[in-house]
């Protein structure tokens, strides 16, 4: 029982994780995040095969995304039609085949060569996608896309996903099947191959492999996953817009996964959770997200490029030494000057949005409760103070860490040796 | 021919209006240790990079167990039974180190493209990868990323990633290269225990490892060979120790 | 490393904070749907700025039904209609009814399935859908619903009153269609070639051009071409850059043209045309800036620069939707209509409803949900002589107008099947 | 029909050279540095802006001269204090820096001067054309922007053969770690080159602001087209850049007078097929449509087909 807890006991959490959440969060809004969350995480995912576990840096991946999505809006249309026999929780498979054939194709032609020739090559294949799209409408609908009902007469289970909370458990069921298929591709002798090709090419073809078969096949298995979250997609929202294929999504894609984090396969899946919770909701609360959005990109890519998971990760043989304590102290000393120096910014950023986007500038504004006028020279003035205290002090405190930092590290190396 | 492990007939290489290469025969009997020694820029790195399939061919043939290999992808070389190492240290510095040596068995144990076997269930694989990592001492580290291991450890790492495909043919790119003497020591007998049966071309600085291991030598300048001999021979060819060996005795 | 996790967390920890939703008894709710940050922020800003102040005025005269106060809440929905279809979700959650919004005919037919769906699914709490702005023709003809209103006149609408006046203009003689190269471009370049050939069909068509939709750095090739083939008059239905380069390249050419466009009186397109635009740039408008002078009609000029002097950012971005105006008074005397806030009441109580404007009577027809309201032809023109009095977005430039179509005259047919729920 | 091909001759000229004054830095940044640099056609916005804001306060001419200088600063500020400490972490890592550079520019953009466009027009000095060819003008201002860009390319020309600097920045682009074996400041020189390509993109943006649009989305319509000029002409090769930013810009400038789509080119061998759907779409798009997407599907092909590009001597 034990053991089998240890092995799949993080499983069973996830598929909990799964079932209790929209029982906790019931409004409509919360239920439709969450089926959002879910989607991105397999986009995420998808999108790690290639840049984390494949080190292909694309600027193009939606196209297989939103293909997945058109190719299985026109299968709902024709199966609401009752021409085609696919009840429609097979419909994220449509999406994926679709992914297949595309991937198949785009991943042939640009994977003769990994880093910036395939990093360049994504990128123009996913301009001209996107531009067919507009250019094509009676496969991609035009700039109205195409819609559907998902309510159709052909299903398995006998829900009509009328309520989107059907929808929303639809979603969270294939979320965890292809979370599981991608996880077990990793373990797989193309999965490793993979890993292989990424770290050093040359050196894979001398154990028998043609790098750009294996990033083909690696590009194609991912596409397959990025066309099954359009599949989702197109279930979800009976919509579907040429902006899905568009560059847009791909940026969003890439950021999701690499805040995340690439180095560990969950790392994506809390970027997709993060970074869809920001662009949906925060969106709600400050017109200035997106440059929090990008402020918080750009901090990962400086000061943490192994993103989240990253930091998460740093952290395991510590906590398995029991020397988190040690580190805590220094954690909260840090976090002061921290949280001083980002309420400054905020102060500052809010009361620049405020100018700009507010109804009238001239009215206060609220910012954490408190009311004041944007253009008052004290608002400016603390605002600015702070960021530089606070700065002052986060260089101080950032040394204590590294100090704490580098005991720790002594500590677990000795523990090593020993 | 079925002796001939490996042949090469007329060999060329040149860049651009620069050869490097110029007319290279050679050939290595099966189960036979071949040093390549010479002056710096003599192109002995080219030549291997030639055989090895990273270079086309600018004219001659390239033979490996009778198959012709000329012009083939370095893959196909190597599936057809040619291994290589790098003079640079070449291995997957992400990786741990079981997991490049289990990288290297996959295809030649047959798993190839799959990805419908998981890597902890192929037993066989296992097992093997495990046995070569106690030959080349790094069972010990075997979770380690391979690129945080000290660099003597990463060039064995790179002898057991080569020999790990059982290929018929090995190719050693200065294998012994930075190491310390005592290293060194240790790194030749790996290479002749781990070669055993099996045939060997290697290109080698240090005149003591070449003497050590090889049963055969030749002897490239200029892109030419100049001399093919034993060992004994070799010390003695007049034409040798004036074009290489004279500097070095000096 | 740890900073910016830290920092992150804060971010959504205080941003959460911040958001929690005011509810109050006596108002109504309107949920504006429409893009508030990123690249089309400005427009939908805009938008927004110009409900909270006809919001401002009805509650200022008391309200509707005996003091019921009108409260505007934006949602953000970056022009996508997957993200407006969750901010949807969103208002439905705080108990809104009315929902409004304007950019993108991408993003009002999703929205306009996705009220089907919902009314359909929840009888009991429906949703209205009013749109000011997404003008594809579909929305009231074979796309149309019971729950959707339109106060702009669509793309075919428009295009009949441009072709109405060039009908009256017997010194245009060749016309040149450039468009971009989407659905709506293209849409525009039908029912133009038709309309032409049907009012005028003396008129020659010397070129029907596509440009990839904002993608053209310099329209200078086009322009050669337009000089090229004699052209008089240029249609057009581009918009943002498409259309602003395309003029100032004109200019630059020495292009002696006149455009017709949809989108030349505001929303940034003044200040990117600038003086290339005075005396050939037309737009198509149910109103502008300086026509509370041409018809002396002083309430507006009043509640023209009340807005002004509240909400442009001093001048910057001047009161533009005359039809967003029109919305709201509908909208209110509706409501008293029906005694009801009742969305199916509210709708039944629209349908067919006429309303007298400052400019006009307008109706809401009942067969398709469409209103029938005068347009205005006017052209950019220095601001400072007659008339043109004001100017737009600071730039010197106002507009005059050439052409008034009566509402009447502005009716297309429909061929929208209305399909009603049950009035009880 | 000679005066279409006049006109388009001198468009595409002008087109082409301000293009060229954006790839030009962008494509030594690359050789030098390896850096895909995604904020560089940001800078040329930024140039832009500037200029406006100088232009309104001053005047034209001043903020000609004062604007590259200080986007070249930001830039230099930029790969100072950002991109080199991200440089360890490796070439995804610098990718991605400048690409969330870009998007925080632009969001910055949006909130300083707004979201519309600005009215940035051509000073009175230049406002008249020049000459009239046929029934067309050619403006002053045109004529004035292909001088300055002609201008840069002489200055660029010069430094980067006749001086000591020019002579290292040379060697880099062939060889870059002989330069840093020979002992020079590396760092330094990776500054000044990043710098100074951003103020050519400043300078570019100061009086291509004017000629185009000056709005938030200006970077991001021009960014993409300056990597396919650097790709076709070819990595690190400034003479590359130069004859890919002529031809990018004369192809998209003559395709828009190529009426035909390929149901004439069918019916031109006498196949006339009724098709509907998807194919009908693509019969229907004409040659004239796909001007501006022709550079993207170049760029896939000369990636595909021949990677060094057009004169380049490194593979990307």
């Amino acid at each position: 029982m034990i053991i089998f807890l240890k092995k799949f006991g993080i499983w069973l959490a996830a598929v909990l994780i799964c079932v209790v959440l929209p029982l906790i969060f019931r409004s409509g809004f919360s239920i439709s995040l969450l089926s959002q969350m879910g989607i991105a995480i397999i986009f995420a995912l998808s999108y790690n095969m290639l840049l984390g576990q494949g080190g292909m840096l694309s600027f193009g991946h939606a196209v297989y995304y939103g293909l997945g999505g058109f190719l299985a809006m026109h299968a709902l249309n024709r199966i609401g039609a009752g021409t085609l026999p696919i009840p429609i929780e097979l419909l994220p498979l449509v999406g994926g085949v679709a992914g297949v054939l595309a991937g198949l194709v785009f991943g042939w032609l640009s994977t003769a060569r990994a880093s910036t020739t395939f990093a360049l090559i994504s990128l123009g294949i996913g301009e001209l996608i996107a531009a067919s799209a507009l250019m094509l409408p009676s496969f991609f609908g035009g700039e109205q896309g195409i819609i559907g009902d998902r309510v159709v007469k052909l299903t398995i289970t006998g829900f009509r996903f009328g309520k989107q909370i059907e929808v929303y458990y639809l979603i969270a069921v294939w979320m965890l099947i292809c979370v599981a298929l991608m996880y077990l591709l990793t373990q797989t002798p193309l999965g490793r191959v993979a890993n292989a090709v990424r770290d050093n090419p040359e050196r894979a073809a001398f154990i028998g492999y043609a790098p750009r078969t294996v990033r083909t096949l690696q590009f194609t298995l991912a596409a397959f996953f990025a066309g099954a979250a359009g599949g989702l997609f197109a279930i979800n929202y009976e919509i579907i817009t040429a902006e899905t294929v568009g560059a847009q999504a791909s940026g969003s894609v890439l950021m999701m996964t690499y805040i995340g984090g690439v180095g560990h396969f969950f790392g994506p899946i809390l970027g997709a959770i993060l970074i869809t919770f920001m662009q949906l909701s925060l969106a709600g609360v400050t017109h200035a997200w997106l440059l929090y959005f990008g402020l918080l990109f750009v901090g990962m890519v400086m000061w943490a490029p192994n993103g989240l998971s990253g930091i998460i990760m740093v952290h395991e043989p510590v906590w398995k030494a029991r020397l988190m304590k040690r580190l805590l102290p220094a954690y909260g000393l840090i976090a002061l000057p921290c949280l001083i120096m980002f309420l400054g910014a905020m102060i500052l950023i809010e009361i620049n949005y405020h100018l700009s986007l507010s109804i009238n500038p001239e009215n206060p504004m609220h910012l954490l409760g408190i009311t004041f006028r944007a253009q008052s020279p004290v608002a400016w003035g603390l605002s600015l103070v702070m960021m530089v205290a606070g700065f002052f002090f986060f260089r101080k405190a950032r040394s204590v860490v590294q100090e704490r930092w580098s005991e720790v590290s002594q500590t677990l190396k000795g523990g090593l040796t020993r | 021919m079925s002796t001939t492990a490996l042949k090469l007939a007329d060999v060329h290489k040149s860049f651009g209006s620069s050869k490097i290469i110029n007319g290279v025969n050679l050939a290595v009997a099966k189960g036979e240790r071949h040093a390549i020694i010479g002056p710096n820029g003599a192109g002995k790195s080219t030549l291997f990079n030639l055989i090895s399939g990273f270079y086309p061919l600018s004219a001659g043939y390239i033979e490996l167990n009778g198959h012709m290999i000329s012009n083939l992808p370095p893959h196909r070389i190597n599936r057809l039974g040619l291994s290589r190492s790098f003079q640079v240290t070449n291995i997957f510095p992400k990786m741990s180190v079981f997991e490049n040596v289990r990288c290297a068995l996959l295809w030649p144990m047959g798993y190839g493209y799959s990805f419908w076997h998981l890597c902890d269930r192929l037993k066989k694989i296992n097992a093997k990868a495990e046995e070569i990592l106690e030959r080349i001492n790094l069972a010990d580290r075997r979770h380690i990323p391979a690129g945080l291991l000290a660099y003597a450890d990463q060039r064995a790492l790179e002898i057991g990633i080569t020999i790990a495909g059982n290929a018929e043919v090995i190719l050693l790119d200065e294998p012994t290269a930075g190491m310390s003497l005592s290293e060194t020591e240790r790194a030749v007998e790996l290479i002749r225990d781990v070669t055993t049966g099996k045939t060997l071309l290697v290109v080698e600085h240090d005149m003591q490892v070449v003497f050590n291991l090889a049963d055969r030598i030749s002897v490239l300048v200029y892109g030419e060979i100049v001399a093919t001999d034993h060992p004994d021979k070799i010390r003695q060819n007049p034409q040798v120790q004036e074009a290489y060996l004279g500097k070095e005795s000096a | 490393m740890k900073t910016t996790l830290m920092r992150s967390l804060l971010i959504i920890a205080f941003l959460t904070l911040l958001s929690l939703p005011a509810m109050a008894a006596d108002t109504i709710k309107i949920a504006y749907i429409d893009p508030l940050s990123g690249a089309m922020a400005g427009v939908g800003d805009a938008g927004y700025k110009h409900f909270q102040y006809n919001a401002e005025l009805l509650n200022a005269k008391g309200g509707v039904l005996g003091g019921k106060k009108f409260e505007i809440v934006p949602f953000d929905n970056k022009t996508s209609p997957q993200d407006s279809l969750i901010q949807l979700k969103a208002a439905i959650d705080q108990g809104i009814q009315i929902i409004t919004q304007g950019n993108g005919s991408s993003v009002a037919g999703a929205l306009i399935e996705a009220v089907n769906k919902h009314n359909e699914r929840n009888p009991d709490k429906p949703l209205l859908f009013l749109n000011y702005a997404a003008i594809t023709p579909a929305f009231t003809n074979e796309q149309c619903s019971f729950w959707h209103f339109r106060f702009d006149a669509h793309v075919d609408m428009k295009l009949a009153a441009i072709t109405n006046y060039i009908k009256s203009q017997p010194n245009i003689k060749k016309v040149y269609l450039i468009n971009q190269d989407y659905v709506f471009g293209h849409a525009v370049s039908d029912s133009a070639k038709a309309m032409l050939k049907e009012k005028r069909p003396d008129i020659e068509i010397v070129g029907d051009t596509f440009t990839p939709l904002g993608k053209v750095k310099d329209f200078s090739p086009y322009v050669a071409q337009i000089q090229a083939s004699g052209a008089d008059t240029v249609i057009t239905g581009n918009w943002g850059a498409d259309m602003s380069l395309l003029v100032k390249a004109g200019k630059d050419a020495g292009l002696k043209v006149q455009y017709f466009t949809f989108y030349g009186s505001g929303l940034g397109a003044p200040k990117a045309i600038g003086d290339a635009g005075v005396g050939v740039l037309n737009s198509i408008t149910e109103w502008h800036l300086d026509l509370n002078q041409e018809e002396k009609n002083k309430e507006d000029e009043e509640f023209f620069l009340g807005y002004n002097k509240k909400y442009s950012n001093n001048g910057d971005v001047p009161y533009y939707y005359g039809r967003i105006r029109t919305e709201m008074t509908m909208l209110a005397a509706a409501i008293e209509k029906a005694k009801s806030t009742d969305p199916k009441a509210i709708a039944f109580a629209l349908e067919g409803m006429e309303y007298q404007t400052p400019y006009g009577k307008v109706i809401m027809r009942a067969e398709d949900h469409q209103l029938i309201q005068p347009l205005y032809i006017s052209t950019y023109a220095k601001a400072g002589e007659g008339t043109v009095k004001y100017d737009s977005e600071n730039t010197g430039i106002g507009f005059k107008t050439i052409k008034r179509i009566e509402a009447a005259d502005t009716a297309m047919p429909t061929t929208c099947k209305m399909v009603r729920p049950e009035k009880k | 029909m000679l005066e279409y091909i006049i006109f388009s001759l001198l468009n595409s000229l002008v087109l082409g050279m301000l293009l060229f004054m954006l790839s030009s830095g962008l494509t030594l940044i690359f050789s030098m540095m390896g850096v895909l640099n995604f904020a560089h056609a940001s800078f040329y916005m930024l140039g832009a802006y500037f200029g406006y804001q100088i232009s309104t306060a001053i005047g034209f001419w001043p903020a000609l001269i004062i604007a590259p200088p200080l986007v070249g600063l930001f830039g230099a500020l930029v790969e100072r204090y950002g991109l080199r400490n991200v440089h360890k972490y490796g070439h995804v890592a610098e990718l991605l820096f400048t690409v969330g550079l870009a998007f925080i520019i632009e969001e910055g953009v949006n909130l300083i001067w707004g979201r519309n466009a600005v009215t940035y027009p051509i000073p009175k000095l230049l406002d008249f054309p020049i000459f009239t060819l046929f029934n067309t003008e050619f403006s002053a201002y045109r004529m004035f922007m292909l001088f300055i860009s002609v201008a840069i390319f002489i200055a660029l020309y010069w430094i980067l053969t006749r001086t000591r600097i020019g002579l290292i920045i040379q060697a880099a682009l062939t060889h870059p770690q002989m330069v840093n074996a020979l002992g020079h400041n590396v760092p330094a020189v990776f500054m000044l080159v990043f710098g100074g390509g951003s103020a050519l993109a400043g300078l570019a943006g100061v009086i291509g602001g004017i000629f185009l649009v000056t709005e938030p989305a200006m970077a991001a319509t021009l960014g993409p087209i300056v990597f396919v000029v650097i790709v076709v002409g070819g990595m690190g090769s400034l003479t590359g850049a130069f004859v890919a930013s002529l031809l990018l810009a004369a192809i998209q400038t003559f395709a828009v007078g190529i009426e035909y789509s390929l149901s004439d080119l069918l019916a031109l061998v006498g196949i006339r097929a009724e098709v509907g759907g998807i194919l009908k779409d693509l019969w229907r798009i004409q040659l004239s449509h796909t001007g501006p997407i022709l550079p993207y599907l170049f760029m896939v092909l000369i990636l595909m087909f021949r990677p060094k590009g057009l004169m380049g001597k490194r593979e990307t």
